[in-house]
């Protein structure tokens, strides 16, 4: 039942809202409702076993019968820390997005639970169809956020957002059924379970595209690739993120892009090993390509949110190219980096939307000698920058430091030019930062009075500047968790099975 | 002498080809007359052709189930054509207009 | 035989250019009148056929009730002579006789090519009477069902343009 | 030949009398009320009383009476199976709604409802009759019969001149179509020698090879079907009439009409012509193709809410035709009819809820629904924002609506037949359909200061018929796996 | 001795000397903000001492202090942990970066007492220790770029200090920036080491480094060490990113001392010893080493003849003399290196903190030529810094000769140097010898050309003091590391002190030629006349004869305008590098983002449109045309029934 609450508990708060009588109390109810949510999400953290790679605290059901569909959860190393993740970040938006969204709290909020539950679920359905049913579900209440709550150019960014995002995925779910047809052939009964692909043998010819494998491998990836998004999947994160309010900016980058690299761990790479070896160089070589393109746009961009957008892209290169370095490291700090990923992109874009709700513009050009007037703002947006560099001790160097060392390890060529990405990095996140927050004060900044951090604000930041730390100097605390699934897929990588806690005797 | 044959020794395939001459008689009809009326008409010019070949059929088979479709086609034809004729009057009724070239409004 | 032939010939000419004409003709009345023609030549077929009560039926309710009809409509109208039988438009018309002709092409290439079962079928003389009846018990059996719909539809069709004229912009106002 | 018709034969046809007899209870009363419309509420109750019992009597035909396959009547002539009950079952129901979307639209409502109930009824009796028909005359007079109300009540909107100009084209292209169809079946008649689906599907295997004329007239008959179901190049009159009758009467066409077709449609291609000939089966799996390509791209550009879902319909056609070729090639009914049926129930239940609001949006009889003017629907009726933005969503076939369900069993029926491509250009074009889609919810929630001064009656049938139909697009999507199973068990 | 409290005490202070600072943030009282932090580098000093003491106390084969504190990173076999590690090597760097640490802080009571941010300031300088503490005592490589980066960090925020100054802020970042290429290349350089030895704790590199050497120029340790050496010269401003240390002289001037003098600049040269087994089995590596330090010493002592900002001249004459440390780590001599870091430490410390007294006497003036005279105004800074010249200069028996000495020496006699190293270094001592007298002679000496108004007056006690201590330090220091022929000439014999405490830490360079007395008498006598000399010409061209410079100038005009323009080494980077990155970000954003990808999807979503345009036109409304489609689909059905 654990999972089923972490699930489906926001559903249920996205109704209870959208019926609270009220327009009183509405933002504190919601909070209260998702430190529920986060407390269940620690529960589930209390109980599991960091000695077993299995799936636990499985629950399944049969769903639709016909086709081996179920309702099936399962929880492991790969996925607790982004269910922890998205648990964690939810009332930190909305605390954040108090005062940014004016109206329409009682929709925002239901959008807000429903995205929850849809991106929870995707990280803990086992089930292909159960998962495809999430994945799809994640971008209805993302359009309406981004469409209703968003900027001038809101509704070109979101229809582009769904439009993009589904046009990979049901490729996708022409390979799932695909792949549920290749399980009714191997096995008698049809199954969508993850479990089953994984015990499939889905045969693999070297160098010709047209082959079973390889197309089941890239009509997953690129769903997978344009939800990350890599290049040259990525034009509508920019966009999105412009025009997103804050908080749909901060869940957009903090949970939703991981959906796609986890959807990689997870599905992708221990599914087609063959295939994922085969074409493993086009990946790091796209993701390389990432980095540096990401990072030397964003460079010259002139808006903040497009240049921390271009940056996310930058970053999530790096994850792709920690998966498919294909060692521990790799895993490792792919993992790690999703969730660097997810605190400091999150915590940048907070911060850009306390700015923005205090001058109203997002050109970097209009800023200038922020760090005189916003002393504590500017620090806490420094500690940020410097995550999003990967200055050690912050949780980005460890992510960055072993995805890298697992890239070399596997393909040192393409890892000197994937370095060239931590200069750049520090390159367009200072240059910003000086352009913004050094120099004499701006025209803009001398106009609108403005307040440093207020309490509210600083209970926003504070956890996350908290954790920035606290993964930067402790990550064993957090890797610990994940260090058994991981070794499995390393360990098992061409041979991929996950059984369920409490049945490894037993073949299903 | 085939072809003398042919002309004297009136078969199925002779039936058929003038059904089918008058079935594209008619087509031609809905295709290329502007009055509706008498597009009306050539609609009832293929629903005769049809039973020509229907009743062909039923003849040379010897199966009376052909004619019990042509009376079946002839009814509905009827009916039909008294739909028709109904709309007909109430169009022309209101607009005075019976060019086909009238209802282009709906379009697009 | 030979008088066969000559009916059938003279019938076709007879069906065939008066459907012709209800086509080409500009006026509607004279294409009401061709197709009066046309389904009388239709009927007699139906003969040479030996479709005794179909020919009647054919003559008493197409000839008959529907033309009438027609003829009727196009008075109530009072259309004056038409100029241009046809749509406008060059191109439009090309593309629609080219792509009749083809179908006729298929068609009577089709038709000139297939086989038939029972091309030569025994010359079954069967009384007009006998037949009927053997119709009337075939239409009563086997397609009663149908005969049945046959007449709800009638009824629907007959209170529908009842209904329909009692509308608004029918012809009979309320 | 001994062919006995006895009482058995008329309790199974007990679902088309009922209707026949309480369509004619309205126009009695009328008639008896000496040419005074009676109360448009006693003619509504009238009516539903009618469908639901011919309702009941379908499901009691099916359940109590018939065992099994051949349970036919009146001579073989029709037949009582699962494609009859179902498709039956949703014209049924879909007729309710849109009876109910009579009662209160613009157009349709006043003093002829008595005359429109009886045509409405009298269709969902040809309906019936088309979804139940073995035998090729039969399914011509059904057809006839369903095909010559809906002109007859288009034509007798109040809206004088957009729906003439409707009645006129679908009867003009109804008519040529027919004959085609008629012509198709002569071919039919002729080759087989019979008119009699069961015998014809048997003799199909040999005669589609051997006899041109029966490959043509099988072509031609197929196509006057596609005619019926709007397949490309047959679509043609699809949007303008959708357009220009009644919003109930386009509800109606929309969904029964093409239920009952696609039942007659799919018996018709249960006879292996596709298995035989190569070739019709790839022409078939062509137009599909062309069908959903043409209808979604054309309804890009729509800014008439109506037409915009004529085209999608015409999209829908397209898939649907993905799932009865995929029917086709197994040659039986299999799980890729009830894949079919599926989606029909489902595609049905999201149209009609779609159309419905249109309908209530509609102030008078000439007025015509844009795009642009639901803006501001979000603020003043928030609960039919959402109910209309459940079935956008699910026609594009986002979970966890049954339009997702739908397509997922369409394009796996597709795909377990090998037909990959086919499932590709139908998932490629649902994305397409969600451009579209999208624009109606854009409009309606993130479209500001462009609010439409539209007050809305409350009325209550309609509205009735909009939370109904949202709420089956979400039960039925999330509950799919038991009502597909359900489908599967009443088909085979 | 509680060892791990020690270093946890040493390190730590500083760390919370920073947060109490910085928590204080916005408070506006200097003078106590300057007390709390130098109260905590002050401890640092005082536990560091105790360390060293314990350090000494052990027997000489075993003077290593080893702490681990928690575990840091553990995947699969990549483990390292929070350890720290003291042995007579980072002893040194210890007690110089806690004790000019120190006094800089103590300095920098009276230089920031007027500044509004000086509770920043000092919370800065404190993490700066911090982190300069990590990255010397840290045990392994991924601990040491811990602090590697710190001081980066810090050092940016220092320089930017005054971030209302755009262009301070930018040398800040120029700075942060150039350091990050050299770390990329360090991580760099750590991953292909880990990967080569399995660890990255430098006692098993250490012991694991081979006894022979690497020939190729591909190995792996040829290119992890020519990566780590990448990473230092970054940090410690060698060529050819050296550039941003002369622009980092826009911090306060303390800041330069310590950061830019004295401690983080040489944290390359420490690195380097600190793995001097690692870089001793890469010859190429100590090849590449070589060269580019005495290309460094020679260059930026060049660029060093012609400025004009007194600071700049000092961060020209840091480069060159960080040139000269790798030139003797390149040459195997790692002790000389160290030693030299030692003596460059106190001496450039002592020059910056002057020069930061006389631009404080000056109100912010940096201008040599707006100076002049200023002996008689300052005379403690004048006679602290005429102790620093004397010693940069090297001559004896102040440090700077000792170590210069012996670098020189060494890149003479050990197998890996050769002449033209020694010729090198003599070349870039005579002109340091001629610029720091042409500082000398404009600042202190000649008549005051500033204007009257100005009343330059000397600095309070607590920034004396540390220029005296300094200079005590300068003067004396270069005595522990006596070379062998001079402690055999003097009284006593005293041995080289610091060749002996390194002894375990350094690998001798083998097969040294046995150093032949005469030999080295010539060397030296060579190199300290001509510096005597150089430094004479100096004083006469510009008290004496103060119309020859101008003439030279005007003779040497191409040439003086190369040096005096630095190379043109910025603008090369600025147009060669920068400008055509930032060109390349913009087109390729608009080229590929804006007009490729973004375009090749509109074209797709036009083409649908106008494909449901195309269907838009053919339903023309026309019930006729209609009936046409239907015939056409009919016919070419058929037909295709047919053909096929």
């Amino acid at each position: 039942m654990l999972l089923s609450s972490v699930v489906f508990f926001p559903a249920l708060c996205a109704l209870l809202l959208s019926l609270w009588p009220v327009q009183k109390l509405l933002k504190s109810f919601a909070l209260f409702l998702s430190l529920i949510e986060f407390g269940i999400s620690l529960f589930i953290l209390s109980q599991f076993d960091v000695s077993t790679a299995s799936l636990q605290m499985v629950e399944k059901y049969p769903w639709i019968e016909r086709f081996g569909i179920n309702y099936f959860l399962g929880i492991d190393g790969l996925s607790i820390w982004l269910v922890m993740l998205t648990t964690f970040l939810m009332p930190i938006v909305i605390l954040g997005s108090w005062n940014s969204i004016e109206k329409k709290w009682k929709g925002f909020l239901a959008c807000l639970f429903v995205l929850q539950t849809a991106m929870i679920g995707t990280f803990l359905a086992i089930d292909a169809i159960f998962f495809y049913f999430f994945w799809e579900l994640s971008l209805v209440p993302m359009y309406f956020i981004i469409g209703i709550w968003g900027g001038q150019r809101r509704i070109y960014a979101t229809v582009k957002f769904f439009i993009y995002t589904m046009l990979g995925s049901v490729l996708m779910l022409v390979a799932m059924i695909y792949m549920m047809f290749l399980t009714e052939q191997a096995f008698g009964t049809m199954s969508a379970s993850l479990l089953d692909f994984y015990r499939l043998n889905i045969p693999f010819v070297g160098g010709q595209f047209f082959s079973l494998q390889t197309l089941l491998f890239f009509a997953f990836s690129l769903a997978f690739a344009i939800k990350v998004p890599m290049f040259p999947f990525h034009t509508w994160l920019p966009d999105a993120h412009v025009e997103a309010p804050t908080p749909g900016s901060v869940i957009l980058a903090g949970v939703m892009l991981k959906m796609g690299t986890y959807g990689f761990l997870r599905w992708v790479i221990p599914l087609f090993p063959e295939a994922t070896e085969y074409w493993a160089w086009l990946f790091i070589f796209v993701a390389v390509l990432g980095i540096v393109y990401g990072a030397l746009v964003a460079m010259v961009q002139t808006d903040i949110k497009k240049l921390v957008a271009y940056s996310s892209v930058s970053h999530m290169g790096y994850v792709i190219l920690g998966l498919f370095s294909m060692n521990s490291f790799g895993f490792t700090g792919g993992l790690y980096q999703m969730l660097n990923h997810g605190v400091s992109t999150g915590a940048l874009f907070l911060l850009v939307g306390m700015i923005y709700e205090r001058t109203h513009s997002r050109e970097i050009s209009k800023y200038g000698g922020l760090a005189n007037v916003l002393p504590f703002y500017s620090i806490g947006f420094f500690i940020v920058t410097l995550s999003s560099i990967a200055v050690p001790l912050t949780n980005g160097f460890v992510g960055e430091f072993l995805i890298l060392l697992g890239s070399y390890a596997s393909n040192p060529v393409f890892t000197y030019v994937a370095v060239l990405g931590v200069v750049l990095g520090a390159v367009y996140m200072l240059w910003m930062f000086k352009r913004v927050f050094f120099g004499p004060e701006s025209v803009l900044i001398k106009e609108h009075p403005l307040h440093d951090l207020s309490v509210r604000e600083y209970f926003v930041l504070v956890p996350l500047v908290v954790l920035i730390f606290w993964m930067g100097v402790f990550p064993k605390q957090f890797l610990g968790f994940s260090k058994t699934s991981i070794d499995h897929l390393v360990a098992h990588r061409s041979d991929y099975i996950l059984m369920v806690q409490g049945q490894e005797g037993k073949q299903p | 002498m085939y072809n003398l044959n042919w002309f004297s020794q009136i078969g199925l395939q002779h039936y058929l080809l003038l059904s089918s001459a008058l079935f594209i008689c008619g087509m031609a009809g809905v295709l290329l007359r502007k009055n509706a009326i008498v597009i009306l008409m050539s609609i009832e010019l293929m629903l005769n052709a049809v039973n020509i070949s229907f009743v062909a059929f039923s003849h040379y088979q010897s199966k009376l189930e052909g004619q019990i479709m042509v009376f079946f086609v002839m009814t509905i034809a009827a009916a039909e054509a008294a739909v028709g004729l109904a709309i007909m009057v109430s169009i022309f009724k209101r607009f005075r207009e019976v060019n086909i070239r009238f209802f282009e409004r709906l379009k697009g | 035989m030979i008088s066969d032939a000559i009916l059938f010939w003279i019938l076709a000419f007879l069906s065939l250019s008066a459907g012709l004409t209800v086509v080409m003709i500009a006026n509607p009345i004279y294409s009401a009148l061709a197709l009066v023609m046309t389904m009388v030549s239709v009927a007699g077929l139906f003969v040479t056929l030996g479709a005794y009560f179909l020919a009647g039926v054919q003559l008493i309710v197409y000839a008959g009730a529907v033309m009438v009809l027609f003829v009727m409509v196009l008075m109530l109208f009072d259309l004056k002579n038409e100029v241009y039988a046809f749509t406008q438009g060059l191109l439009t018309n090309v593309v629609k006789l080219g792509c009749l002709g083809l179908l006729a092409g298929l068609l009577a290439g089709t038709l000139v090519l297939s086989s038939y079962q029972s091309q030569e079928i025994q010359d079954k003389v069967v009384a007009a009477a006998d037949q009927t009846k053997a119709l009337g018990q075939l239409l009563f059996t086997q397609y009663l069902f149908g005969f049945e719909v046959l007449g709800i539809l009638l009824l629907i069709v007959a209170i529908g343009a009842v209904a329909l004229s009692r509308s608004r912009g029918g012809t009979h106002h309320v | 030949m001994n062919v006995t018709i006895g009482l058995a034969d008329l309790i199974r046809v007990s679902p088309m009398i009922a209707l026949f007899i309480s369509s004619l209870i309205p126009l009695t009363v009328k008639v008896l009320k000496k040419n005074h419309e009676p109360s448009p509420q006693a003619t509504l109750i009238q009516g539903l009383g009618g469908i639901i019992a011919a309702a009941v009597l379908l499901l009691t035909v099916y359940f109590v009476l018939s065992t099994g396959p051949d349970s036919t009547a009146f001579a073989d002539s029709i037949i009582f199976d699962g494609v009859t009950l179902l498709s039956g079952l949703i014209a049924l129901v879909a007729a309710a709604f849109s009876l109910m979307l009579m009662y209160d639209n613009p157009s349709t409502r006043g003093n002829q409802f008595a005359e429109l109930t009886f045509l409405t009824m009298s269709s969902v009796l040809g309906m019936l009759v088309l979804s139940s028909a073995m035998d090729l005359v039969v399914m011509f007079i059904g057809l006839e019969t369903m095909s010559l109300s809906l002109y007859l009540m288009i034509a007798m909107s109040h809206e004088e001149r957009l729906s003439k100009e409707a009645a006129f084209k679908y009867f003009v292209l109804g008519g040529f179509a027919s004959a085609v169809l008629l012509y198709g079946l002569s071919f039919i008649f002729g080759s087989a020698g019979t008119t009699h689906l069961s015998e014809i599907i048997q003799k199909t295997p040999e005669l589609i090879t051997s006899s041109r004329l029966f490959l043509f007239g099988m072509t031609l008959t197929m196509l006057g079907f596609c005619f019926k179901v709007s397949i490309f190049p047959f679509q043609a009159w699809t949007p303008d009439v959708y357009q220009g009758a009644p919003t109930p009467h386009s509800a109606l066409m929309a969904t029964a009409v093409k239920v009952v077709s696609f039942a007659a449609f799919l018996r018709i291609i249960l006879s292996q012509s596709f298995v035989v000939s190569e070739n019709l089966f790839d022409i078939f799996q062509w137009l599909a193709v062309l069908t959903m390509i043409v209808g979604n791209v054309a309804a890009i550009l729509q800014n008439n809410f109506k037409r915009m879902l004529a085209y999608s319909s015409v999209a829908h056609s397209g898939y649907l035709l993905v799932g009865l070729i995929t029917t086709g090639i197994t040659g039986e009914v299999s799980f890729a009819a009830s894949g079919v049926l599926f989606y029909l129930l489902g595609y049905s239940i999201m149209t009609l809820g779609a159309f419905a609001l249109v309908s209530l949006l509609e102030k008078s009889e000439n007025d015509s629904i844009s795009i642009e003017s639901l803006g501001g629907l979000s603020k003043r009726k928030p609960l039919m924002a959402f109910c209309l933005t459940l079935f956008l969503l699910s026609l594009a076939g986002i979970p966890p609506t049954v339009g997702f369900f739908g397509k997922f069993y369409l394009f796996s029926a597709a795909i377990s037949q090998g037909l990959i491509w086919l499932a590709l250009w139908g998932v490629l074009n649902s994305v397409i359909s969600a451009y579209y889609y999208l624009r109606p919810i854009v409009v309606m929630y993130m479209h500001e200061g462009e609010e439409q001064e539209r007050p809305m009656e409350a009325s209550f049938p309609t509205q009735t018929v909009v939370i109904i139909s949202a709420i089956l697009v979400v039960i039925l999507g999330v509950f799919s796996g038991p009502l597909f199973s359900v489908i599967e068990g009443v088909l085979s | 001795m509680n060892h791990p409290l020690l270093i946890a005490v040493l390190i730590l202070a500083p760390l919370i000397g920073f947060l109490i600072n910085g928590l204080r943030y916005q408070k506006n009282s200097a003078n106590l903000s300057g007390i709390l932090a130098t109260s905590a580098a002050v401890l640092s000093f005082f536990v560091s001492v105790i360390l060293v003491s314990e350090i000494f106390s052990l027997p000489q084969e075993s003077r290593k202090i080893v702490v681990q504190f928690f575990e840091w990173i553990h995947v699969d076999s990549f483990r390292v942990n929070f350890g720290f590690l003291l042995d007579p090597l980072n002893s040194i760097m210890i007690l110089i970066i806690t004790g000019v640490g120190s006094l800089i802080h103590l300095f920098s009571i009276g230089y920031m007492s007027h500044d509004h941010g000086a509770a920043k300031y000092f919370a800065y300088l404190n993490l700066f220790l911090f982190n300069m503490l990590i990255l010397v005592l840290a045990d392994n490589l991924l601990v040491m770029f811990v602090g590697w980066e710190g001081v980066g960090l810090c050092s940016y925020l220092l320089i930017g200090f005054w971030f209302k100054d755009s262009q301070k802020a930018a040398a800040g970042m120029k700075a942060f920036v150039t350091n990050r290429v050299g770390d990329a290349a360090f991580l760099l350089g750590i991953f292909i080491l880990f990967l080569t030895f399995g660890t990255v704790q430098f006692s098993d590199l250490v012991a694991m480094a081979p006894s022979v050497a690497e020939v190729s120029w591909w190995g792996p340790i040829t290119l992890g060490t020519l990566f780590l050496f990448v990473g230092a010269t970054g940090k410690s401003a060698q060529i050819p990113l050296y550039v941003w240390l002369p622009d980092a002289m826009a911090g306060p001037t303390p800041v330069s001392a310590l950061i830019h003098a004295a401690t983080m600049v040489t944290a390359g040269v420490y690195m380097i010893i600190r793995l001097n087994p690692l870089f001793l089995a890469a010859p190429n590596t100590m090849a590449v080493i070589a060269v580019i330090g005495v290309l460094t010493a020679v260059v930026a002592a060049c660029i060093g003849l012609l400025q004009n900002d007194i600071k700049k001249i000092l961060a020209y004459s840091t480069v060159s003399q960080l040139g000269y440390m790798f030139l003797a780590c390149g040459v195997g001599a790692f002790g000389a290196a160290l030693f030299h870091l030692m003596t460059h430490a106190f001496f450039k410390a002592l020059m910056f903190l002057g020069s930061g007294s006389v631009i404080h006497a000056m109100h912010e003036e940096q201008d040599v030529r707006k100076m002049g005279g200023l002996k008689k105004y300052l005379p403690i800074t004048h006679a602290t810094f005429f102790i620093g010249w004397l010693a940069i200069i090297g001559m004896p028996p102040f440090a700077g000769f000792f170590s210069k000495d012996e670098i020189l020496g060494m890149s003479f006699q050990s197998p890996y140097g050769n002449a033209a190293f020694w010729a090198l270094g003599v070349f870039g001592a005579i002109l340091t010898a001629f610029y720091m007298t042409r500082l000398m002679a404009l600042t202190f000496w000649g008549k005051a050309r500033f204007s009257d108004k100005l009343h330059p007056h000397e600095s309070p006690w607590t920034m004396t003091l540390p220029l005296c201590v300094l200079a005590f330090l300068s003067a004396v220091g270069g005595w522990i590391g006596i070379p062998h022929v001079i402690g055999e000439l003097l009284p006593g014999h005293p041995e080289n002190f610091l060749e002996k405490f390194l002894e375990h830490s350094i690998l001798p360079i083998l097969d040294l030629p046995k150093a032949m007395p005469t030999m080295e008498y010539l060397l030296m006598g060579t190199s300290v006349l001509l510096a005597a000399l150089s430094a004479y010409f100096a004083y006469t061209m510009y008290l004496l004869k103060p119309e020859w410079p101008k003439k030279l100038a005007d003779k040497f005009r191409p040439l003086h305008e190369l040096v005096s323009n630095k190379f043109y080494v910025d603008e090369i980077y600025e147009s060669s590098l920068i400008q055509p990155l930032i060109q390349l970000s913009k087109n390729i954003w608009l080229y590929v983002d804006v007009n490729l990808i973004d375009k090749t999807t509109y074209v797709v979503s036009d083409l649908t449109k106008g494909c449901g345009g195309f269907v838009r036109i053919l339903q023309n409304g026309n019930a006729q045309t209609y009936a046409t489609y239907i015939s056409i689909g009919i016919v070419l059905i058929l037909s295709i029934l047919l053909m096929r």
